[in-house]
């Protein structure tokens, strides 16, 4: 078990990247292993295309499972992640097309419904002691059925909101660098993450989530109020979700109330293929985004090679495996 | 007649610590074998190593004159080796007897469990060690002196040939201790050769043959109990001479007062309990097992709720709802159970002893000060003498007794004006044990109230000014510091309902 | 290999839907000497991940791409890229919100449900209480086929009341205990239409377990829903052409290829089937189990 | 915390039945009040040919959660249960569709593949320390994509085994008692849960299931082969999601390769209705089929209400989060 994330002086930005990176090493190796496997089988891989597809079908998924991870180091787990999306989408939808406001309040909106939602979800959690698993569960019904509701069950179409897509789609690096034209989703993807990497590592806020997740009731006998900063933790987590839903809406230019469900197991793969513990206590955002990466990677590579998509199932099932035990193997050896 | 146990330059390294280095140890059979040392010096380990727990990285051990490999917990068992262990190892979820049998379960036909005579096996060794117990009980709801017993029991359930026992006794009061004595006295007899470790040292003088020290890893000397004094064991582990000191009253006559409880009650548990404590004044806590000592101390801290009773903090009437008004209010309380309550196992040294402090070092937007944390926390660390590689360890990987320090470095960081101490000094070695009472009584002496709750008379007596005793919940009485003696607290600790409740609790006096 | 090759994007693979358009591809994929794949996202609906495999296929560099789009909107962008790269873009079984698309294969949704509903009607004496039991309640063809119904029902039956409309994701068992509480929860109820496979083969099942004499139509065919309408316990289905629709899918992206034109759009067709006319071989051509 | 099931001495079967209920009696109040409540909403709903569909819809999910529970009280979680539900049916399948064998060797075998997949899945866990969470996750795919490819992504049809239907549709207690016409996929789920819950009270396979759940490590050092075990227990998990996959496949007299993914959800949160704890090391069977049959009632409840769907879906969220609130509630007071 390793907690380097929790122990980290006043280092450098750089120098905490590198130890960490140096300590996921075979995480990333792992994922290095599958992406030169991919270009040896096939020339159509390696492509700066195929790359940006690749990260950008990353992106919703990475901010959903960054979400999770919070929750998870906190000792919890989150359910409700997926529909939570989803119906912050919906939220954004309603605002930004129902009522037709401008953009500036739609997506604050859609963001402080998560936000919102999170802090409901961590109200049940803290205050009225419901397990997460339970709370999520049921909280995950809710957003989805308040989704179909508010939306009338049909999906809500972004069209009058011009610019809307350019949130997701549009390049800001491709603007300034025309030959990588990367996504700003995939930006978004990674400004949350440092984000949120910087709020564990370094704040108040980010050591409760690891002691809460590792004892919780030491950290209430030192004084903490403990039922504030959880929900603080399931408040971000939902906001987090809220951003995943303005890209998700973005890059699909619409709010579609049926999704999510499901998404959240993809999102809690990749934070424990990303090295972090379901017991709490311990994580890293690195890990979870080449949690991420690996699932994206796997799902296109075998795409690219045409593999049969029954057969396609079965690998990615087998590669989640292997990859977290070579983690294991380096971890231990 | 030779080696029942043999060890001979066991190393055992970790990531970043030589836990052991050329260790020696030998163990006769039908002896009592005690094993001292400092915090951190290593014992533990080499009494992993002999269990099969962690594989030596050199050195050889052999049973019986023959040389044995012992790949896990299973093969040691097998030969013959059986251990209590520092750290309690029980399922909480499972009940006295489930866990002392555990894998070796009456059984009827078709792996079918017959738990009639589990638990009459299980009553049975309670009996031989006469201490009563209910084999039916789970073992999460017990207190941890209870679950120490368990372990005991569970240990003696093996009828080993080699018993090691890694301080037994530390959450035991003077009448369980008596019992375990009984029994090891009795194994003894019986030829089963026992390993002894313990940081009291009187215990020393009472059941031990021979004594083997160890200090940083290495195997200092081994001597004869009986022809050795403790003050020589002592310059054997830490190096230098420690001089007995006596508690000195203050004159607190004009002191203010920091904290008043009155009427304090939860049913049984806590029964009326009233008592103040004054700025500068060390007030003792003596009790029996299951006093009620550690009720009280939560209730004030807020960590349990309470039915009635008043509690002021420097004359003002409070109402502490949870740990965190508590320590609004400036009362810190340090947890008898430090793996449960206390420490966060999987954080590092600093971030545990900075955990109850967070805000100090907290600029805008919660970000944290993460320089000024470590040099206030390597200040603990030197001050305590705490054993770590630096102050980035994580705590699981600390010794046991360096584990209770760094409890201690948090709540004094804290900076409270009422300190409560459940059991501070548990699995501490004698030296530090003195410099922490040093340390209480400045403490003290900048103007800070401290209750010091523990099960060690001699501690008591040594640190306080005024002595508390309690009895199944109820306060029987305070004695003045300096000339109670320890006849007088058992009195009180023994002196039961008037109204003849006694037959309630086992009488385990 | 020079074969040309076609990528084929539906919106789902695992109902016996998909697979038969999988095969009517792969008859074209043979016959026109191409290399074909085929595949859809797991759960009907996951716009997304519908997008993450065009983006796949179109790396692939295909001669050409047949899309199913579960949104008529969002793969839009995509398509863009595909004539930028000069991909061809065919349509089928659901259309897109744009004109790049060379033709569109696919079935009258609202028309075949309508024609369901006058079936289930004719069937019930002309009066009474019907319900739908629909396998999604947002996707584009299980509003159409549930519209479809209601709005016949709505305006050429004013004697027939639509006393329920449920969802049961397709799934057998799931659309089964809707069914037997339909059935529970409204004793006098007439008739019921499945909207899809599993739903029907649901409908069918829960109506056997609770011993119902209610009528049933259902929508598409399989071997289970063939076996049902032989012994009446579904009265009689609607079937698409599957087969027909991988099958044209194909040939109008080889026929682009080679310069052929192609008209905007290929009504695949659909037919109402019952015991009677079932191995008729217009019929039995178009069935799959 | 209630462990009630652990600490039980030799007592007759009546007793300890009766001594969980009382444990119990909330959980199982918290049915009656949502089975009163629905009959005086409706009077469809209290009819017998209502209570058995609510019984029969409850077969295969209590089943399912059965397997769940044993898992999950040994510390673990299995995600795979409703994919390898499927995969075991598909392999009933194909040994008496495609192979043409007889039912007796048709539903041990598919039995037989349970018990083996569950002892692969538990040797990935214990042999490779994969985490449960991950080991499952991946199974869950394998067995997925193996049943699609192994059926040729189609039904098979039980048409040639007469019979077969019956193992769930017919109804041996409606042969004695005509007004009670019961399926016997009510009775066989029954079956299990009964013999499980003597497995987990009363034999060494069930203390150790409790033990492994409670506290690996000292379970470890007191010189048990918890490897061994917990392959033991998977097994066990294993062989009953085989009697789910015989359940499901001769209740729809077919094996649909394309289900099964979804239902570990619904298993799972049984088990956690039911008291459970995901923490591991305490549970018991009797709360599991209760926590099934809130979910059925539910289900069917609000459908006989004639409820909007995305209501129903609101509602059963909020259902499932109170009723456990309830359960805590007289846990505390
Ligand atoms: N698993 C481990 N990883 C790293 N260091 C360890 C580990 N176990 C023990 N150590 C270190 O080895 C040294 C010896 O520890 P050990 O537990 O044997 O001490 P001890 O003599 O039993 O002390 P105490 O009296 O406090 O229990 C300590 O410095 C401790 O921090
Ligand atoms: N024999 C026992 N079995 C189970 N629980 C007990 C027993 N004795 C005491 N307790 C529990 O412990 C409570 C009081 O213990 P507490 O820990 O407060 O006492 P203490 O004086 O601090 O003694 P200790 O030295 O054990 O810490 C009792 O109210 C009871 O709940
Ligand atoms: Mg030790
Ligand atoms: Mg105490």
């Amino acid at each position: 078990m390793s907690t380097e994330t929790v122990d980290s002086g006043k280092r450098s930005v750089g120098e905490l990247i590198s130890s960490v990176a140096q300590q996921k090493l075979l995480a990333f190796a792992g994922l290095i292993v599958l992406l030169v496997g991919f270009s040896l089988a096939s020339p159509n891989f390696m492509q700066t295309a195929n790359m940006i597809a690749i990260l950008q079908a990353t992106s919703v998924n990475g901010v959903l499972a960054i979400a999770a991870t919070l929750v998870i180091i906190a000792g919890g787990i989150d359910l409700s992640v997926g529909t939570l999306m989803t119906f912050c989408s919906v939220i954004a939808g309603v605002i930004l097309t129902y009522w037709g406001l401008p953009m500036y309040i739609g997506v604050p909106g859609a963001l402080l419904a998560g936000v919102a939602s999170g802090a409901f979800t961590g109200l049940l959690i803290a205050r009225f002691r419901i397990p997460p698993f339970i709370a999520t569960l049921g909280m995950m019904l809710v957003f989805k059925g308040l989704s179909l509701a508010i939306s009338g069950a049909r999906p809500i179409y972004f069209n009058d909101t011009p610019g809307f897509d350019l949130i997701s789609r549009g390049s800001l690096i491709g603007y300034f660098v025309p030959s990588l034209p990367i996504p700003n989703g995939v930006l978004i993807l990674f400004v949350v993450a440092i984000a949120t990497s910087y709020i564990l590592t370094r704040t108040v806020l980010g050591r409760f989530t690891f002691a809460l997740g590792s004892n919780e009731e030491a950290l209430r006998l030192s004084g903490v109020d403990i039922n504030r900063w959880k929900m603080y933790v399931y408040s971000l987590a939902g906001g987090i979700c809220g951003v995943a839903g303005i890209l998700l809406a973005s890059r699909i230019n619409s709010a579609q109330p049926a999704i999510g469900q499901g998404y959240e197991l993809d999102a809690i793969a990749a934070v424990v293929i990303g090295g972090t513990s379901l017991k709490g206590g311990q994580g890293t955002m690195l890990g979870t985004i080449i949690g991420a990466l690996i699932i994206s990677v796997v799902a296109n590579g075998l795409r690219i090679l045409s593999v049969p998509q029954e057969w396609q199932i079965v690998v990615t099932g087998t590669i989640i495996i292997v990859a977290v035990y070579l983690d294991i193997l380096r971890r231990r050896g | 007649m030779s080696a029942l146990v043999s060890m001979t330059g066991i190393g055992k390294q970790f990531p970043g610590v030589r836990a052991l280095h050329d260790a020696r140890f030998e163990l006769l059979a039908g002896e009592v074998h005690a094993l001292m040392g400092e915090n951190g010096a290593g014992k533990s380990t080499l009494m992993k190593v002999l269990s099969g727990v962690y594989q030596r990285d050199e050195g050889t051990v052999s049973v019986d004159g023959v040389a044995v490999v012992f790949d896990g917990p299973r093969a040691a068992q097998d030969a013959g080796i059986g251990i209590i262990h520092q750290e309690l190892s029980l399922m909480n979820d499972l009940t006295v007897a489930q866990n002392i049998f555990i894998g070796r379960e009456p059984r009827l036909r078709f792996g079918r469990l017959d738990d009639v005579a589990l638990n009459r096996n299980a009553s049975a060794i309670f009996e031989s060690m006469n201490i009563g117990m209910d084999p039916t009980a789970v073992v999460g709801s017990l207190t941890i002196a209870r679950q120490q017993i368990v372990e005991v029991a569970k240990a003696l359930s093996y009828n080993s040939r080699v018993l090691v026992m890694d301080e037994p006794t530390a959450a035991l009061n003077d009448a369980e201790i008596a019992e375990l004595f009984r029994v090891i006295e009795r194994l003894k007899n019986e030829g089963v050769g026992i390993i002894y470790i313990s940081h009291k040292m009187d215990e020393l003088k009472r059941i031990a043959d021979r004594v083997t020290v160890m200090r940083d890893g290495e195997t200092v000397g081994t001597v004869d109990a009986a022809g050795t004094s403790v003050s020589d064991i002592i310059s054997m582990m830490v190096g230098r001479e420690l001089q007995e000191e006596r508690v000195e009253i203050p004159d607190l006559a004009s002191a203010p007062v920091a904290l008043e409880v009155n009427g304090l009650s939860r049913g049984r548990a806590i029964q009326d309990v009233s008592f103040s404590v004054k700025r500068g004044e060390i007030l003792g806590f003596a009790g029996l097992m299951g006093a009620g000592r550690t009720e009280v101390a939560r209730a004030i801290f807020g960590a349990d709720p309470l039915e009635s009773g008043r509690i002021a903090v420097d004359g003002k009437t409070v109402d502490i709802k949870s740990p965190r008004d508590a320590v609004a209010l400036g009362i810190g309380y340090l947890s008898e159970d430090r793996k449960h309550f206390g420490i966060d196992t999987e954080m590092t040294v600093r971030a545990n002893v900075a955990m109850a402090t967070m805000s100090a070092f907290s600029g805008a937007m919660g970000v944290m000060n993460e320089a000024a944390m470590s040099e206030r926390a390597k200040h603990f660390i030197e001050r305590l003498d705490i054993r770590t590689p630096g102050d980035t360890q994580p705590v699981r990987l600390l010794s046991g007794g360096n584990q209770q320090k760094v409890v201690i470095a948090k709540w004094l960081m804290r900076d409270c004006n009422v300190l409560i101490f459940d059991e501070p000094t548990r699995g501490i070695d004698v030296g530090a044990k003195s410099e922490i009472y040093k340390l209480l009584t400045e403490l003290a002496a900048q103007g800070r109230a401290i209750i010091v709750i523990s099960s060690e008379l001699p501690e008591v007596l040594r640190l306080s000014h005024r002595i508390a005793v309690m009895c199944e919940g109820r306060l029987t009485g305070v004695l003045p510091g300096g000339m109670a003696t320890q006849e007088d607290i058992m009195a009180l600790a023994t002196q039961r309902d008037s109204d003849g409740t006694a037959f309630h609790g086992q009488e385990t006096a | 290999e020079d074969k040309p090759y076609v990528a084929l994007v539906s919106k789902g693979f695992q109902h016996q839907f998909w697979q038969a358009v999988k095969i009517g591809a792969e008859q074209a994929a043979e016959e026109f000497n191409v290399t074909v794949t085929f595949e859809g996202p797991d759960g009907e609906g996951a716009v997304d991940r519908q997008l993450d495999m065009i983006s796949a296929a179109l790396s692939k560099k295909p001669a050409a791409i047949a899309i199913a789009a579960i949104d008529s909107q969002a793969t839009v962008p995509l398509l863009r890229d595909a004539e930028a790269a000069g991909i061809p873009v065919i349509a089928f079984d659901s259309g897109v919100d744009s004109d790049i698309p060379i033709t569109n294969a696919s079935t009258d949704n609202l028309a075949s449900a309508a024609l369901a509903a006058d079936k289930l009607v004719e069937l019930i004496g002309g009066a009474g209480k019907v319900a739908v039991v629909s396998f999604d309640q947002t996707s584009q063809t299980g509003i159409q086929r549930r519209d479809g119904f209601v709005d016949q029902i709505d305006s050429a039956y004013p004697d027939v009341e639509i006393v329920a409309i449920e969802y049961g994701g397709g799934d057998h068992l799931r659309s089964a205990e809707i069914t037997k509480t339909l059935l529970l929860a409204h004793p006098d109820l007439n008739g019921i239409f499945g909207t899809n496979e599993g739903s029907a083969i649901g409908v069918a099942l829960g109506k056997q377990e609770a011993g119902s004499d209610v009528v049933v139509i259902g929508y598409d065919s399989g071997a289970a829903q063939i076996a049902a309408v032989r012994d009446g316990t579904i009265a009689g289905a609607i079937t698409q052409n599957p087969v027909g629709i991988g099958y044209h899918s194909v040939e109008a992206a080889v026929k682009t290829l080679n310069g052929e034109t192609v008209p905007a759009h290929i009504d695949t067709g659909f037919y109402y089937y019952d015991a009677s006319n079932i191995d008729d071989p217009t019929i039995a051509a178009v069935l799959y189990d």
